[in-house]
């Protein structure tokens, strides 16, 4: 049982690591401001999702756990959020030249 | 491979830091430095350090990055001329010889720190009973040096007195910052609908934790603070103007709670601040909830400036 | 070489910094950065000194913790005063500038004017 | 488990700071914006991956802290920018 608890959470942080991965790389090869922001909020919003399932089993308590997934939640909220805010703040020609 | 780490974070935050220093625009600086300070949230919990990673967390990564943001904005058209200012070679290598020397010696004392390095961790540990809280970084701000924390609550309302006074004749006693504009479908409004709940409840979770693991009223009330900010720059909810008793009162109940529990100590425990036997924990719970509500009308208007709308106004 | 002290030798190059940056920049907001550059590297070798006070199962000294907690909120305090400050002599006088020489100065409420 | 999880903090520490330089350097204001939003995400994967791998109580109250407060830098960039905005249509502003 502790092993495949283990090997789940390996599987799981790998694979965020991976969408963690792939935000940098969005980051550096995209071309614009908008396309940007899409890699940073999707890609490492997955990542973190992932990191955080992989390490529920991890958790020493419930209450833990169900800390660690409201953190998620909230991230999710703030960076969809952000990322229309962001985005409108760059249509309008970026804030200051 | 816990040295790689901190290595990598080492460098991390002198980059940051130099990034800061030497960025041409103010703005890409202040955004090196808001960064900086979510990496140093980071650094706190590798030294150990949690309750302050968490003060850090919320003062750092919230408030004082709206600050500086904030004013960055508004100071935009005085940058051209500030940079006209810019001193010269000679200053700026006399300023690089006078950094180095200072980074020097200090680099010099920490490498010259006694080992094993002084620490009162034992005393505290021994007292840590006679507070009645589990957390020894709560013992020590509500106990053993309330004196000091009585004192940071005091310096805030100065500060705050401070940017007050720089309102204009005709605004004081009016309202801070800019008239809301609500944009009432916005995602901001939906954003400043949904998180201050879930912020309000955070905020008091964190400074009840705080009796037996990290947590504490400052972190708690920075989170409040920032949940009404949020309200108050979503246009939602309009800025209170400071002559307005109920602020007034926010602001003073905190500290003056303390001041009386302390005076309290004087004629039951027979010193300031002394905390009869056994009703150490109740007296610490009082002040850090009288402080909580002080703590978090404090902060936000500390970042809301000076009155500048009259009372009326909409 | 241990990793306190890895951090203590970073907390001096951030004060080396923060000290450079507060003499060279012009801007007043840009001083506040860099002394708050200064002042989180002496908050950082104070945590070092925590750090290697580690005793009684507690991962450092709690004593100088607090006063870090303590003095964070006070930095916040001051920079706030800080901004205030400034932006109170921009409403005044349309410039942020430091300089008492009247060169430069006079031009900006112009320049404010125009733009 | 403990190494697997400071090497995978490592990765997402680097990873964090390759994007950050990637858009602190970038054209604009709201790609700098995004440096401090990377730090958002990436630091509290960080942070979780730190806490757990060494057991550290209270990591996740620091990471509750900071995911209530993702948003809010950003929300005061907006805000700025667009009272910045309306100061550069009317530069008459009264005090």
């Amino acid at each position: 049982m502790r092993i495949a608890a283990d090997i789940f959470t390996i599987v799981a942080i790998l694979t965020g690591a991976f969408f963690f991965l792939a935000g940098t790389v969005g980051l550096l090869r995209f071309p614009d401001t908008l396309t940007r922001l899409h890699a940073l909020t999707k890609a490492d919003n997955l990542g973190l999702g992932l990191v955080v399932l992989g390490l529920l089993p991890q958790s020493s308590s419930v209450f833990g756990g169900l800390k660690m997934i409201l953190v998620w939640l909230l991230v999710l909220l703030a960076s969809a959020t952000v990322s229309q805010l962001i985005a409108r703040a760059a249509r309008r020609g970026g804030p200051h030249p | 491979m816990s040295i790689a780490l901190h290595l990598a974070l080492i460098a991390l935050l002198l980059a940051l830091a130099f990034w800061t220093v030497v960025a041409r625009e103010t703005f890409a600086a202040v955004a090196g430095f808001v960064s900086y300070g979510l990496l140093l949230t980071l650094a706190w919990v590798a030294l150990s350090a949690v309750d302050v990673a968490l003060t850090e967390a919320a003062i750092g990564a919230g408030l004082t990055g709206a600050l500086l943001i904030g004013a960055t904005s508004r100071l935009r058209k005085t940058e051209a001329a500030a940079r006209a200012e810019r001193p010269g070679r000679a200053t700026r290598v006399l300023a690089a010889i006078v950094a180095t020397a200072v980074a020097a010696a200090i680099a010099a004392c920490v490498l010259l720190l006694p080992d094993p390095g002084p620490s009162l961790a034992p005393e505290v540990a021994q007292n840590l009973a006679s507070t009645g809280v589990g957390n020894p970084i709560t013992a020590v701000l509500m106990s053993f040096r309330a004196m000091d924390t009585m004192l940071e609550a005091i310096v805030l309302l100065f500060g705050l007195i401070g940017i007050w006074s720089l309102a204009s004749d005709r605004y004081w006693g009016g309202r801070p910052g800019l008239a809301p504009v609500v944009e009432p479908n916005g995602i901001l409004a939906y954003l400043a609908r949904v998180l201050p709940p879930i912020g309000l409840v955070v905020g008091i979770y964190i400074l009840w934790v705080g009796a037996d693991y990290p947590g504490g009223k400052f972190q708690g009330g920075t989170v409040l603070a920032a949940m009404w900010l949020l309200l108050l720059m979503s246009g939602l909810h309009d800025a209170p103007a400071v002559s307005q008793r109920w602020v007034r009162l926010a602001l003073v109940a905190g500290p003056a709670v303390f001041i009386l529990v302390g005076v309290l100590g004087v004629f039951v425990a027979g010193a300031f601040l002394g905390y009869p036997e056994g009703l150490a924990k109740p007296l610490i719970i009082v002040i850090e909830v009288a402080l909580l509500p002080s703590l978090a009308v404090t902060l936000t208007l500390l970042l809301m400036g000076p009155p500048q709308r009259s009372e009326s106004s909409p | 070489m241990n990793a306190p002290t890895l951090f203590g030798l970073c907390a001096a190059v951030l004060v080396g910094f923060g000290l450079y940056g507060l003499i060279v920049h012009p801007q007043p907001l840009r001083k506040v950065l860099s002394f708050n550059l200064m002042g989180s590297g002496v908050f950082l070798v104070c945590a070092v000194i925590a750090r290697r006070g580690a005793a009684a199962g507690m991962g450092g000294d709690p004593v100088p913790q607090a006063l870090l907690i303590t003095a964070i909120v006070v930095a916040f305090a001051a920079s706030a005063l800080a901004v205030a400050l400034m932006l109170r002599q921009f409403d005044e006088t349309g410039s942020s500038s430091l300089s008492n020489d009247p060169g430069p100065a006079p031009a900006k409420p112009a320049a404010k004017g125009e733009a | 488990m403990t190494s697997f999880l400071l090497a995978m903090t490592f990765f997402v520490v680097v990873m964090v700071a390759v994007g950050l330089f990637c858009v602190l350097r970038g054209a604009s204001n709201a790609d700098r914006m995004m440096a401090v939003q990377l730090f958002g995400t990436g630091g509290i994967a960080a942070l979780l991956l730190a806490g757990v791998a060494n057991g550290t109580e209270g990591v996740v109250e620091v990471v509750l802290t900071l995911s209530v407060l993702a948003a809010f830098a950003a929300v005061a960039f907006v805000k700025a920018d667009e009272s910045g905005a309306k100061d550069d249509d009317r530069p008459e502003q009264g005090p």
